[in-house]
């Protein structure tokens, strides 16, 4: 009962975080001097037009006007599109005006959302045991060893491990995995790896910290008292107190992933949202950029829902709030 | 005893918190005056709202209802500045030294502070008021250079004590200043109170749950129980003639070290726990502990009402027994 | 007498830290028959907690060194792999710790920690140990065991978290209970409750407790010896009767007299001057030479030993003749 | 235990005995040492980086295009013939300021903003958290992307798009630490000496705040490095000529299997920084807050 309370809550508050977005992004790139739907641009975009022919200028300018709302008051406008958004209804890029947005995207969400959701998997399924190991060996070689890579896979973002990658497997391997495109399994594995490197790295030092904090708690003392034995301390009351906090840290992580998926997507030639948006954002094709910046967000703020939900199942102590 | 007018007086104060948007009643309808050189003892379980009393009365918490008359000047009329120059007269000590105390701060700076902030004297002349402080609570000079969490408890509890006296204060609320500390050194801080109280005509607000010690300090006693005064005496008639229920049970359930093995003490078991102080009882809030209660105590609310002179308590059955 | 349940001889325990070392205990001797109420007393850092946890493997891991010998029932358990210290700890030793808010785990159910002792010694089918634990906690007092036992700790009050730890340490039905201050944390009124439980529990199953605390007034009441420590050692060891009419030491006698009471309004209160040493050093003296009001240069020279000066007690005291006069 | 010392200025010889102990906790941890040293030979390049480079990062030379490493081009040349030694000299500067420019804008919005929630409360701390939150609940960078977009993309609005965008972080940690405190016995103990808000907050909070602030801070250095760059990756960086790692990084991506000496030195060189800058960090953690006796 509190969960649905809570769900609805959320989910409200999302839809308002992303009118918002919508809104000043729209107001951004629309109407602030000197965006691309600025009577300055168009008269600079159409100015030789507007001379040579006044009429087909007309003709055009009210064509552009009504394509994009421009007639219409601001607030209007700024209505329409979080609605259309909202619905899905993104509308056709600059560059590519007879594709409709959203056709693109259905080929390039799930790519990225699998680059991304794959990733931070993985990176939770191999972090977490790592962290375990370093916890339970602290200060020893291992454990330095351990914090130490993974600060350094935390450090080093994921561009420039991609390229270290494609550098590998390019130049000095060639051909033993795939160094950009996609469409077969293969050409999953060097991104994956590009982008799990990092979260690698955070999900062992956070589990790493949070184990060694759990096991100086009380409650273990009390379990040795009983008799309890070594490893299913470790486990009963270590390990899966830990992985409540955990959960925590994979919202802010996933949101990084997902920057991070487009970088990645970008030098290993992905066609995902990623690649959209760098050729989006340079040519200034601003319905496609936004929508990109739009699904992105939202895929972060879905899995943040769903990190908040599961941590709400996981801790009986926010239940019950 | 009561002829000099009182220091404090304080009347029908309440103070409630909103805790999740329960309110809880922390302190109600509490009366009491407190007269120079003399000690007023607060006493009860925790969750009986002694310590929120304790900061209303001098109003570091903003009190809901009531009146403050100190030293002939109405506190809650104040405005912030005024109540700030004013509290050079009321200091306060804390149950846990270490956590009053400014980490960042040496001794010598921490009781400077409060000087600096009542703009008192020049920089040389406080210095040497630093050493004279010093020395009333027993400390070597050489202190005054050394950080907080050097120290020993009782230390700190003594520098504690400097600091509040370094403004020549008229009152003195004392919230548990001994309890955090040993056995051995909580006689040496309790004489070194009383000594002050002397030398200076200082007032104090003691505030312990440990009987004994309240005993020894005051002059006066108020016992809370869920935020009311259920019992107001001098500590003699007090300890000598309970009068409310839940006096007797606090005294009956109080270890004493016997005289011999034969004396020791029965465990009886005292009934019930606290009730839930966002949902105390109705009627007298003790019914529900209360071997005596009958009806009339679940439905009606009893007051205080004069036991004999100077001892008042808040049971229907008080006169009687 | 009885064999000793327990029998602890020079026990030394000491801590590494960053820079230095702590010499918690320093040679610690007693013993505990079966069914006797043993009380240490000490103030914080005298290590009466440290000397019992040490030979059952409960302190953290940055002990530097333990030595002496602590016998169960004749198996040395300092002698022991962590193995079979675990198969001790929770079937024939049960612990109570001081507070029952951190002590217990969070986020379990406190049926299934209480349970979670017996499952593991094999005491009982996950069955019969499910029943067991709504057993314990009626027998601890808790109101509704059949529902309480799927409660979180979070949903019970301080004292009843208690009970909880306490059904918990006897599930097992062990021969010992160490009680750490097991009522410090609470108000007067629960600690009469929670001690008057374990008198119950003490007498029904005839177990032997030792009880940590600070407090003269509970160790007096509910103890039959006394053992009084300081800096890690024992400064004296008498039965309740010896140790109430006859106690000696110079310490004893100094915490007796600060010991405030009700009804001692007019008692004459005596601080003992000074403060606790730090123990960064192996002890070579008597630790109570500074704040001794008898102390003489030998005092200062020579460890006291623990010496039995009849009817059961025990002194460590080189002026014990002249104070033991003094105090009859 | 307590200290002797002469009559003299002993305050100040305490502070320096104290920031001695942070000193020795951080020295202790050697890859903090090291990384502190790449950080100081970093800042120096930054700073003296225009008189050392031999070219401009601008001149370019078709003849020398191309060119690996050599003694006349250390770390080769690219396919217009900048010279890329001195065009990470270059870049360096501008890294530094993102680095402290962007990251203490950051910083200063999200102190004045947390002290602000934390220390008036009601209405203000409920407004300023839910811009928090909205800030937290999608990833910054591509805010920054649109703000670039609007701004431009010379160094100026690049370093105000990170800084204004990167402050939710310190905002709340300013707030917590300053609830923590608020409610807490110091700050209790200091109005009960009449001491005034501004006083409790200049004397007894931000004293007690810097350490976690300072590491924070530390912290958020190489992220600001990393989202300059990836600006870049996205052709949504420094407009090229201007030099900076992440045109680099993006340049040489496209020709790695040509000309790979283009991508392992620029890449090297700012992954080492990004590693100093956190290794410092973490040193400073240890150093500044470190976590009871044993």
């Amino acid at each position: 009962m509190g969960l649905v309370q809570f769900l609805i809550k959320r989910v409200i508050a999302i839809l308002i975080t992303i009118i918002i977005v919508l809104a000043v992004a729209f107001t951004l790139m629309h109407v602030a001097p000197g965006s691309f739907f600025s009577s300055a641009n168009i008269s600079a975009q159409m100015g030789a037009l507007a001379l040579q022919s006044p009429i087909l200028y007309q003709k055009y300018l009210k064509m552009f006007e009504a394509r994009y709302g421009l007639n219409q008051p601001l607030m209007e406008q700024i209505v329409q599109y979080v609605w259309h958004s909202l619905t899905f209804n993104f509308g056709t890029s600059f560059e590519n005006p007879s594709v409709p947005i959203i056709t693109q995207l259905k080929t390039a969400f799930p790519i990225s959302a699998s680059l991304a959701v794959g990733s931070t998997i993985l990176s939770i399924i191999i972090g977490i045991p790592l962290g375990v190991m370093a916890a339970l060996k602290r200060n020893t070689w291992i454990d330095s060893l351990l914090t130490t890579v993974s600060v350094m896979g935390q450090a080093i973002p994921s561009f420039v491990s991609a390229v270290i990658l494609v550098l590998v497997f390019g130049v000095w391997f060639p051909g033993l995995l795939p160094v950009n495109g996609w469409g077969t399994p293969e050409n999953a594995v060097l991104p994956i790896i590009a982008l799990s490197l990092g979260n690698i790295g955070v999900v062992t030092r956070y589990m790493r910290g949070s184990l060694i904090e759990g096991m100086r708690q009380e409650y273990i003392r009390t379990a040795q008292a009983k008799g309890v034995r070594y490893w299913s301390i470790v486990w009963k009351h270590g390990i899966r107190n830990s992985l409540t906090a955990l959960v925590t840290v994979i919202g802010p992580t996933f949101a990084f992933t997902v920057v991070n998926t487009v970088w990645v997507e970008n030098i290993f030639s992905i066609p995902g949202l990623g690649t959209l948006m760098a050729s989006a954002f340079p040519s200034d094709d601003i319905p496609l950029a936004v929508t990109s910046v739009f699904i992105l967000s939202l895929m972060v703020m879905g899995m943040n829902l769903l990190v908040d939900l599961t941590y709400g199942l996981m801790d009986p102590r926010i239940q019950l709030k | 005893m009561q002829n000099s007018a009182p220091l404090l007086s304080v009347e029908g104060l309440s103070k409630q918190f909103q805790v999740r948007g329960r309110i809880l009643h922390a302190v109600q309808q509490v009366s009491f005056e407190v007269v120079a050189g003399q000690t007023l003892g607060l006493v009860g379980e925790s969750g009986s709202g002694k310590s929120t009393l304790g900061r209303t009365a001098l109003r570091l918490l903003e009190p809901d209802q009531g009146n403050i008359l100190f030293d002939g000047i109405d506190l809650c009329k104040l405005k912030p500045k005024e109540l700030r120059s004013k509290r050079k007269a009321m200091q306060m000590i804390f149950q846990d030294p270490l956590a009053s105390l400014n980490p960042r701060m040496t001794v010598g700076m921490a009781i400077e502070d409060a000087m600096i902030i009542h703009g008192m004297r020049s920089s040389l002349e406080r210095r040497k008021r630093v050493d004279a402080l010093l020395e009333r609570v027993g400390l070597p000079q050489s202190i005054a250079q050394a950080f907080p969490f050097e120290l020993s408890g009782g230390q700190q509890q003594r520098v504690g004590i400097a600091r509040a006296l370094s403004v020549q204060p008229k009152l003195i609320v004392c919230d548990e200043p001994i309890s955090a500390l040993d056995v051995s050194i909580q006689v040496q801080i309790i004489k070194l109170l009383q000594d002050i109280q002397k030398e200076m005509n200082l007032a104090y607000i003691f505030i312990s749950h440990n009987l004994g010690v309240v005993q020894y300090m005051s002059d006066m006693v108020l016992v809370l129980y869920l935020g009311e005064v259920v019992e107001k005496a001098t500590a003699q008639q007090l300890f000598a003639q309970p009068s409310h229920p839940y006096t007797r049970v606090l005294l009956d359930s109080i270890l004493k070290v016997p005289e011999s093995a034969a004396r020791r003490k029965r465990m009886s078991v005292p009934p019930g726990e606290m009730p839930s102080p966002f949902a105390p009882p109705t009627g007298c809030p003790f019914h529900p502990r209360c071997s005596m209660a009958v009806d009339r105590c679940r439905q009606e609310k009893p007051h205080l009402q004069n036991v004999s002179p100077n001892h008042e308590a808040a049971c229907h059955f008080a006169v009687s027994s | 007498m009885d064999e000793p349940l327990l029998e602890v001889r020079d026990l030394f325990t000491q801590f590494q830290r960053v820079d230095d070392v702590v010499y918690a205990v320093n040679g610690m001797n007693f013993s505990v028959a079966p069914g006797e109420v043993l009380g240490i007393v000490g103030e914080s850092g005298s290590g009466k907690s440290v000397s019992v946890l040490s030979f059952l493997g409960l302190l953290r891991d940055n002990v530097k060194l333990k030595s002496g010998t602590a016998k169960f029932r004749g198996t040395d358990l300092l002698r022991l792999g962590r193995r079979q210290l675990e198969d001790i700890r929770g079937r024939d030793i049960g612990v109570v710790f001081q507070d029952p808010m951190t002590s217990l785990n969070p986020v379990r159910r406190v049926g299934d920690q209480i349970m979670e002792g017996m499952i593991t010694h094999h005491y009982a089918s996950k069955k019969v140990a499910l029943q067991r634990t709504i057993d314990l906690l009626g027998e601890v007092g808790i109101p509704e065991p059949q529902m309480r036992y799927r409660n979180y700790p979070f949903e019970f009050s301080g004292g009843m978290r208690q009970r909880v730890m306490i059904a918990m340490a006897i599930a097992c039905e062990p021969q010992l209970l160490i009680a750490d201050e097991p009522t410090t944390a609470l108000d007067v009124t629960v600690q009469m409750q929670i001690l008057a439980l374990l008198q119950t529990l003490r007498e029904k199953r005839n177990m032997s407790i030792i009880m940590i605390t600070h407090d003269f007034g509970v160790a007096t009441n509910f103890c039959d010896r006394i053992i009084v420590m300081y800096a890690g050692m024992v400064m004296e060891s008498a039965p309740l009767a010896e140790f109430l009419n006859n106690s000696v030491h110079p310490y004893t006698i100094g915490l007796k007299s600060s010991i405030i009471e009700v009804g001692n309004k007019n008692k004459e209160l005596v601080p003992i001057p000074g403060m606790a040493p730090v123990l960064t050093k192996p002890l070579n003296h008597c630790p109570y030479v500074s704040r001794c009001s008898v102390a003489q240069d030998r005092c200062e020279q020579e460890l006291p030993e623990l010496l039995h000066v009849g009817n059961e007690h025990y002194v460590a005291c080189h002026r014990i003749e002249e104070v033991g006069i003094h105090a009859k | 235990m307590a200290l002797t010392i002469g009559e003299v200025s002993t305050q100040k010889v305490l502070r320096r005995l104290q920031s001695n102990m942070a000193w020795r906790r951080f020295r202790r941890n050697k890859l903090a040492v090291v990384g502190l040293g790449w950080v100081i030979v970093f800042v120096i390049i930054g700073i003296i980086g225009p008189y050392i480079a031999p070219h401009n990062y601008a001149t370019t030379n078709f003849l020398a295009a191309n060119q690996p490493p050599s003694w006349n081009y250390p770390f080769g040349t690219d396919n217009v013939g900048h010279d890329m030694y001195s065009e990470v000299i270059w870049s360096v500067q501008n890294a530094l300021e993102i680095a402290f420019g962007a990251t203490l804008v950051s910083f200063i919005i999200g102190m004045a903003l947390g002290l602000w929630a934390g220390l008036r409360g009601g209405v203000a701390d409920m407004v300023i958290m839910r811009l928090v939150d909205f800030m937290y609940s999608f990833p910054t960078y591509f805010l920054d992307l649109i703000l670039v977009t609007k701004l431009g993309r010379s160094m100026g609005p690049i370093l105000l798009a990170i800084g204004i965008t990167g402050w939710a972080g310190y905002a709340r940690l300013v707030r917590s630490l300053v609830l923590s405190m608020r409610h807490g016995d110091m700050v209790e103990a200091a109005r009960s000496l009449g001491a005034s808000p501004a006083h409790i907050a200049r004397r007894y909070l931000l004293p007690n705040a810097m350490n976690n602030m300072v590491v924070a801070l530390a912290f958020g250095i190489p992220g600001d490095l990393t989202v300059m760059a990836g600006l870049s990756v996205v052709g949504m960086g420094l407009r090229p000529p201007l030099p900076s790692f992440g045109n680099m990084i993006a340049q040489a991506g496209s020709n790695i299997l040509g000309y790979p000496w283009l991508m392992y030195i620029p890449a090297g060189i700012f992954a080492i920084t990004l590693l100093s800058f956190l290794f410092v960090a973490d040193g400073l953690q240890d150093a500044l807050n470190p976590k009871g006796g044993y």
